[in-house]
């Protein structure tokens, strides 16, 4: 009992343990799993991370202006929707080149708002695939 | 006279409800309100009861038990209400996507405002999440908002669903009269 | 692992005999769709503190046969009958509809997944 | 004269993390009927196991069963799928899904023990714990990149090697929290209030221990020694020192003080490992597809997780069948609450650590 | 004049006694917790919300409970019988109690159950309190109370019992059990939302009011003394609401009643002989 | 003269309600009730000091007479019924009532006096007891009874009325005990009146029970003649010097058996398998309290230990009874054993014999009258028209009578809450109790059993007014339409509680604004219920975890052990064992 009496009068004289995260940001370490990153240069267009995916969270849909890349034969463009995305980092894992084409950043995704759409952008490209 | 409105972002009163999510999403819940993070620094209180909530904080990809809860849940809640869809399976449906008893994220039920991406969402996209919402909240005076699925096929479908009554229709009477 | 065939009939009498509640840890019913339409139940225990002692005993039923209910011998198993009823639509004795399942969602799930 | 009231508890209910009803039965607020549903959370994850995934995507997929217990079915599986395979893991992996596995023992049952100080009307004992399990989640983000869902085991080992900065860290921190562990002990076995709230309050005899085949802590704590790393080849236990802990008197406290002696094992489990971890590879090259039937156990921090695999050869499996802690333990639960008060009956659900995203998968 | 004031005013003290209450809980917790005058913010925000009600005598019975409750509290700043004062009191918890079974809600109800219970176990020892004040000064009237020197010193075993019924009123742990969140959602109130729950947050605020300003009764005519009782009070009430857990209803009425009851009743006797 | 009518006209006009049919009879019941309380309230305004008159020799012979007639009559039906325990006390008081008259007392006094109390008596009986009248016109008529029954039933309530008038202005024991026998006579006969077995059992428990009191009239009034030579209570009490008290405390007994005091409680639970007028106008309002009654005529004689006995007694048989009536569920029984614990209060307050303890007493007995009158009225409409009878039945009712809810919680209301005089007289008993504490610590008990006796008696109010209480959502939903010979009683009992509040007002037992403040609290109550239906604020259901379906409400139940009622009864008897052994040390 006095345990306690006295661990909550020590505390009252404590710093607090609260960050104030707003304001004062919390670094994040450089292996956390954030967002997928991918740079349309050093894709080889295998499609190995769309496959291996488990929730679906990369496709490669077919776009009237598609990218500059002689790999890209069938004229696809990435998509990725960070809102479905699990942060599994398996599509990473599948790419034949991890850390060029694909990689794991330690950056927080994004909050969305309604008018960003999240679900009716994406069911639009599902259709199209 | 006063403009209220700015006070409303004071003091958020949060609303739970776990629509079959894995649980990772609702531990990071009480992560964000323990010291560490300390929610209540933002005058939150997770009352556990829609009619004094201001935030709805729900997690999970809807499954189909909970779908009736959900939406009596929403309509409980006096407006102006944010609603907060947490992880990315409340979003879309994440690694849920088209299981089969599962409908793929609550913007099919209830019109959500906020989504917050993560799997599981950690305590900082939380407070990210209710700090945009905070903003949301003080520019929100919208009219009850009408759930979005269940109402548009309860008169196709029988049984369970059609059970829609008092909330929402004794307040539709108020605004005709 | 050790599997046990044994016949629906006498599936109540086996597991009677076998059961030590103090020695034998029940641990679930277990379904596996085959194919024709067949089903196999496992029952599955395992033994207290021993290093990987674990006894199947399994029938091969229809469907539409009826499963023998065992809470008279072990209580706790009525949870996984009732979710052996939800999940392949097939019947066991005194065992009730809707763990899992709504009216209005896909019915029997797990039944003959393969075909 | 006695009349009965209905006391619902859930589905949505401030006590409760994931939604589950119970329907109480009372007397004034004695309970003497309990009416529960536990189907909320049905996903249909053992349906999209055969027909949506594919076998090595499936661990993370299980992983989502259940947040807090991720671990325990990643590893379950896999171990699984590594029996089907024959892939023997090397040992560093062996070890490193060990200290894993009890990482999430700590903070789990850390959670479970705050949330029933919480349930119990002690806020700042919530707060405590919560405030101190935030030294396990650091380490768990820096040994795995997430702070829930870990995604730390894959087929044939393990995702990420372990360095000297982070085992030092992850030293400390556990040292600091064994301090703190030692003296919640002290505050359950002490606290006046604690005691009227948790002594024999939601009491479980050994005997229905045994006939409703309770696991975990809550079988532990009235005195079954039923814990699965006692009873498994596929990871050295003994040899980084487990020791089964186990009450008599299988009430709330006893889970309590059982939970507690398990952080402290677990603390030390983690000791030994970071120790002695063995140099070598963290992952094994495996070929072919999987075949053939397999059971596997695991001690996932509420107990028993059983994972029964049949596959035939191809990339998809025949069937997944996840016997879940909870699920076995529902009909246990259902049996405490009776003759319990309505007041005690949010602390008793907290402290069977229900996982109801487990049980109905 | 200043009385007036004091009345007017007295949400507005409560509120800021809340607010500070819950910093000194936040920081006990180790967390930094929120402004001090988060109270309004909380109040303001109510007023701007959508009133939902279930039937109108429950919001009018919640209305009333504050009326009355700040009636109350009018009276005790003024200095009126204590007695009275305390049967007045019971009036305003008839009201909440009666606005928790107006509504068919279970939560409602038990939480109405609890506080009628947990009268059983404050009731007498406000009672005994008036008396013993009375056989001190030959008079009820708070304002002869308030001429007199500190009773503390002739009643400090009454004083003790009544430190036991403050958790109660305030919904302190560990005798908050009327209003235990984690069992049945703040009891009564689980069914007011928007302006009409804001009635009965304010009712709490002047709850406290009413709680401290008994408290200062015991000081006396010295105002040094009174602000060290409410100072000394809302620390040690703190200090118990963040060291132990929410104690069960049927235990709240046995250790109150056999404890204080005990207390109260050593002390009159001891007061009649002296 | 106004005396003679009070009690004379009553018995002349039963005779004449007996006779007449329906319609008549309903006008001239109403009519000769007005002129009754015309009377008691005139008898009270013109009232200046103490009238006392001393009857005539030949009207003994005729009291002689009566209660030959009675006691016989006990006699016989305890012979008829083969009950043993109604035999052997009628044959105790008969012999002991031939002693008593061979015995001659010199010291004389007027057999009749009438005071102030008196008059306040005349004013509930005939007011309250009118009103009562008029209300078991229409409910007797729903009865199951020919229609000479139901004119003989108005019939003995009217008889009643008059006996009642005659036994608070009697100074004469041996009157008084001959007018006591007699309303023990009619509440046999009433209980009994329904014909059934549970009824004739109750009723000769009540006869049993009251002729214990019988008995210990008889032995105050041998005493008292052979101590004191006299059969005149103000001789008796104004007896000072001398300290033989034996005679008193057996009154005091009778008094404890007719306001059914633990362990004598039995009786008037029983007694409410009668029809509920009988309840109301015997059983509550009105017969019970004799026993207040005939202790404020005591209580300048008791002094000291029989004064502090009585008053621990007392406030113990509150305590415990209002305890008892948490175990109760039917409506009625409520009722009757708050009426126990309250008589019991009143008991006690007299006993404590201050002034103030005196005025409370006074100012309970009347407005204990009318607020359990007003209850009683409902709970006959509850059986009548809803066929209730059980508190755990009355769920909802607000959503189909809510005229019967509102007047059950003003009755309920009455006896708790201020600004009603019986929260008033409350208070200033324990503003009385605490006066004493002071002189003698012992009192501290008193004051204990007090406050936990009322606030057991508001968690039973409580436990009747939940279930009324809880309402739906706003619907407009079907009212039950009422007679009006239900409702224009309860309105002017109504009418009445309102004038009482009036009245303390100007009599200023509380300071002005005490009274006023909660008046207007809670007369806004109604008020906006009425304006301000919150037509701007939607409806919505109660949160219920968001489920649906329908769940089980109810308010907690208190159960008391049958130990615990064994152990209250001993020590209630122990009590008053100890009160008849110390006075005789």
């Amino acid at each position: 009992m006095f345990t306690s009496f006295f661990k909550a009068f020590t505390n009252l004289f404590r710093k607090p343990q609260t960050i104030d995260y707003p304001l004062t940001p919390i670094p994040k370490d450089k292996d956390y799993r954030g967002l997928i990153e991918y740079r349309e240069e050093s894709c080889i267009y295998c499609l190995k991370c769309e496959k291996a995916c488990p929730p679906g969270a990369i496709l490669f849909v077919k776009s009237d202006n598609p990218s500059q890349n002689e790999k890209n034969k069938k004229g696809l463009v990435y998509n990725y929707n960070p809102y479905l995305c699990i942060y599994c980092s398996e599509c990473v894992r599948a790419c034949p080149k991890p850390d060029e084409a694909l990689w794991q950043s330690n950056k927080k995704p994004e909050i969305a708002i309604k008018s960003d759409n999240v679900n009716s952008k994406w069911f639009e490209l599902e259709k199209l695939k | 006279m006063f403009n209220f409105k700015k006070y409303r972002k004071k003091s958020p009163w949060i609303l739970h409800y776990n629509a079959g999510s894995c649980n990772g999403c609702d531990i990071e819940i009480l992560a964000a309100l323990s010291p560490k993070y300390d929610l209540e620094r933002f005058g939150v209180i997770n009352t556990g009861n829609p009619k004094q909530s201001d935030i709805f904080l729900v997690t999970g990809p809807v499954t189909f038990r909970s779908r009736e809860r959900l939406v009596e849940l929403y309509t409980q809640m006096p407006e102006p209400k944010v609603v907060i869809a947490l992880g990315s399976c409340t979003c879309t449906g994440g690694v849920f996507r088209d299981m089969y008893n599962v409908e793929d994220g609550i913007d099919r039920y209830i019109p959500v405002d906020v989504y917050i991406p993560g799997c599981a969402a950690s305590p900082e996209l939380i407070i990210d999440g209710i700090v945009k919402a905070l903003d949301i909240l003080e520019q929100k005076t919208k009219k009850m908002e009408k759930p979005l699925k269940l109402f548009q096929d309860a008169s196709t479908k029988d049984g369970i669903i059609n059970k829609r009554d008092c909330a929402l229709k004794v307040g539709e009477k108020d605004e005709e009269n | 692992m050790k599997k046990i065939k044994v016949t629906l009939l006498d599936i109540v009498e086996e597991i009677k005999s076998f059961y030590d509640y103090k020695k034998w840890h029940f641990l679930t019913i277990n379904g596996v769709a085959l194919q024709d339409n067949m089903l196999e139940v496992q029952w599955i225990f395992s033994k207290y503190e021993t290093l990987e002692e674990i006894v199947i005993f399994y029938v091969e039923i229809q469907y539409e046969d009826i499963i023998p209910s065992i809470v008279n011998i072990i209580p706790s198993a009525i949870i996984s009958q009732r979710e052996l009823v939800d999940m392949f639509g097939v019947e066991v004795e005194g065992s009730a509809k809707g763990l899992y399942l709504d009216k209005d969602s896909i019915q029997m799930p797990l039944r003959g997944c393969l075909l | 004269m006695k009349k009965t009231i209905n006391i619902p508890l859930g589905s949505q209910h401030i006590s409760l993390l994931e939604p589950v009803r119970f329907k109480f039965e009372c007397e004034n607020e004695k309970i003497v009927g309990v009416d529960s549903d536990v189907g909320f959370v049905h996903r249909g994850i053992e349906k999209a196991c055969t027909t949506k995934f594919k076998y090595d995507g499936i661990g993370y997929v299980v992983a989502r069963v259940c947040g807090l217990c991720a671990i325990t079915h990643s590893l379950s599986y896999t171990v699984a799928i590594e029996e089907l395979l024959n892939i023997e893991v090397t040992s560093k992996a062996k070890y490193l899904r060990i200290l894993l596995l009890e990482l999430d023992r700590i903070h789990s049952h850390m959670l479970c023990l705050s949330h029933t100080c919480e349930n119990a009307g002690f806020e700042a004992m919530f707060m405590r714990i919560m405030g101190d399990r935030e030294l396990i989640m650091e380490i768990q983000e820096l040994l795995t990149g997430n702070r829930i869902q870990f995604d730390y085991i894959n087929i044939g080992g393990v995702n990420r090697d372990i360095n000297l900065e982070v085992a030092t860290k992850i030293v400390n921190n556990l040292d600091r929290v064994k301090e703190k562990v030692m003296g919640y002990v002290d505050e359950f076995t002490n606290n006046w209030s604690l005691s009227l709230k948790f002594k024999r309050i939601g009491a479980l005899s050994l005997d229905d221990a045994y006939k409703f085949n309770a696991i975990g802590p809550l079988a532990r704590a009235s005195g079954l020694n039923i814990d699965v790393r006692n009873e498994i080849k596929y990871l050295p236990y003994h040899e980084i020192g487990f020791k089964m802990q186990t009450h008599i008197d299988g009430d709330i406290n006893a889970r309590n003080i059982v939970r507690l002696n398990e952080i402290l094992n677990s603390i030390e489990m983690c000791d030994n490992i970071l120790a002695g971890i063995p140099e070598g590879e963290i992952q094994t090259k495996y070929k072919g597809k999987p075949n053939g039937e397999s059971v596997v156990r695991f001690e996932a921090p509420r107990g028993e997780l059983m994972y029964y695999v049949k596959a035939n050869g191809t990339a998809m499996l025949e069937r997944v069948r996840i016997k879940t802690p909870t699920f076995a333990s529902i009909p246990a639960f259902s049996h405490i609450f009776m003759g319990e008060n309505y007041a005690d009956a949010p602390a008793i659900l907290a402290s069977f650590d229900p996982c109801l995203s487990c049980t109905a998968k | 004049m200043i009385e007036i004031l004091l009345i007017i005013l007295a949400p507005i003290i409560g509120g800021f006694i809340y607010g500070a209450e819950r910093i000194v809980r936040a920081r006990m917790q180790n967390r930094l917790g929120p402004p001090l005058l988060q109270p309004f913010y909380d109040m303001y925000k109510l007023m701007d919300k959508q009133a939902f009600i279930i039937n109108s005598y429950h919001t009018i019975l919640g209305i009333m409970h504050f009326v009355t409750l700040w009636v109350v509290v009018a009276f005790v700043i003024v200095g009126q019988n204590l007695l009275y004062i305390i049967f007045l009191h019971l009036l305003s918890s008839i009201f909440l109690i009666l606005a928790g079974f107006s509504v068919k809600s279970i939560y409602s109800h038990i939480g109405a159950n609890r506080e009628l219970i947990a009268m059983i176990a404050y009731e007498p020892i406000l009672i005994m309190l008036a008396v013993a004040f009375f056989m001190l000064n030959g008079s009820f009237e708070i304002s002869a109370i308030r001429e007199n020197s500190s009773a503390l010193f002739s009643i400090p075993l009454l004083f003790l019992a009544f430190l036991l019924i403050v958790p109660i009123k305030l919904k302190k742990s560990p005798f908050d059990a009327i209003q235990a969140h984690q069992e049945i959602i703040g009891g009564v109130e689980v069914e007011f939302s928007g302006i009409f729950f804001e009635f009965l947050y304010m009712a709490k605020l002047l709850e406290y009011v009413f709680i401290y300003a008994l408290v200062m009764l015991f000081a006396g005519d010295s105002f040094i003394l009174a602000l060290t009782l409410f100072l000394a009070v809302f620390f040690l009430v703190n200090l118990l609401d963040n060291s132990t857990a929410r104690i069960r209803i049927d235990h709240l009425i046995k250790i109150v009643l056999v404890i204080g009851l005990t207390l109260a009743t050593l002390n009159i006797i001891g007061l009649s002989y002296v | 003269m106004i005396l003679g009518l009070l009690i004379l006209a009553p018995i002349l006009f039963s005779f004449v309600v007996f006779m007449t049919h329906l319609v008549t009879r309903n006008i001239l019941v109403i009519l000769f009730v007005i002129f009754l309380s015309v009377i008691s309230v005139f008898n009270l305004i013109s009232l200046s000091s103490v009238v006392e008159i001393a009857l005539p020799h030949y009207f003994h012979n005729i009291f002689v007479f009566l209660d030959s007639v009675v006691l016989i009559f006990f006699l016989w039906q305890g012979i008829v019924k083969k009950h043993a325990l109604v035999i052997a006390l009628a044959l105790v008081q008969i012999i002991l009532y031939c002693e008593v008259l061979f015995l001659v007392p010199t010291l004389e006094s007027s057999d009749i006096l009438v005071d102030n109390i008196a008059s306040i008596m005349y004013l509930i009986i005939n007011i309250v007891g009118g009103i009562i009248i008029i209300y078991a016109l229409k409910y007797v008529e729903s009865e199951n009874f020919s229609q000479i029954k139901k004119n003989g039933f108005i019939a003995i309530l009217f008889l009643f009325l008059g006996v009642m008038n005659f036994i608070v202005s009697s100074n004469n024991i041996e009157i008084f005990f001959m007018l006591f026998e007699l309303t023990t006579l009619f509440s046999y006969v009433l209980i009994a009146y329904r014909g059934n077995a549970i009824s004739v059992e109750n009723s000769l428990r009540a006869l049993w029970m009251n002729q214990i009191g019988g008995v210990a009239i008889l032995l105050a009034l041998i005493l008292s003649i052979s101590h004191y030579d006299t059969l005149y209570f103000d001789i008796l009490i104004h007896n000072r010097d001398n300290l033989f008290l034996l005679p008193i405390v057996f009154l005091i007994l009778a008094a404890f058996v007719k306001a059914a005091s633990i362990p004598f409680n039995k009786w008037l639970i029983g007694a409410m398998v009668a029809p509920t007028p009988v309840s109301a106008i015997l059983h509550s309002a009105t017969m019970v309290k004799i026993a207040p009654f005939l202790m404020l005529k005591l209580a300048p004689a008791m002094s000291g230990f029989v004064s502090i006995s009585v008053t621990l007694i007392g406030t113990f048989v509150f305590f415990t009874a209002s305890l008892l009536a948490l175990n109760k569920d039917c409506f009625k029984e409520i009722l009757g054993l708050s009426t126990i614990a309250l008589l019991a209060l009143m008991m006690a307050l007299a006993a404590v014999g201050s002034e103030q303890a005196i005025n409370a007493t006074v100012v309970l007995i009347v407005f204990h009258a009318i607020s359990k009158a007003l209850l009683f009225l409902q709970a006959g409409i509850l059986e009548k028209n809803f066929h209730l009878k059980y508190v755990d039945d009355i769920d909802g009712l607000i959503n189909h009578s809510p005229l019967t809810v509102f007047f059950i919680i003003i009755g309920f209301a009455s006896l708790t809450l201020p600004p009603f005089g019986a929260f008033i007289a409350k208070f200033m008993a324990i503003e009385s109790i605490a006066q004493e504490i002071l002189k003698n610590p012992l009192y501290i008990f008193a004051l204990i059993f007090i406050t936990l006796g009322s606030v057991f008696l508001t968690l039973l109010y409580f436990k009747v007014v939940t279930k009324l209480f809880a309402k739906n959502v706003d619907f407009q939903q079907e009212h039950t339409k009422l007679s009006n010979y239900y409702v224009i009683p309860s309105f002017l009992l109504l009418f009445l509680l309102i004038i009482g509040i009036y009245v303390t007002f100007k009599m200023e037992l509380l300071s002005s604004i005490q009274i006023i403040t909660p008046v207007i609290l809670i007369a806004v109550v109604p008020f906006l219920f009425a304006t301000l239906l919150f037509k701007k604020a939607h409806r919505v259901k109660e949160y219920n975890c968001g489920e649906k379906e329908e769940i089980k409400l109810g308010m907690y139940y208190f159960n008391v052990s049958p130990n615990y009622k064994k152990a209250i009864s001993i020590v209630a008897i122990f009590g008053m064992l100890v009160l008849i052994v110390g006075v005789m040390l």
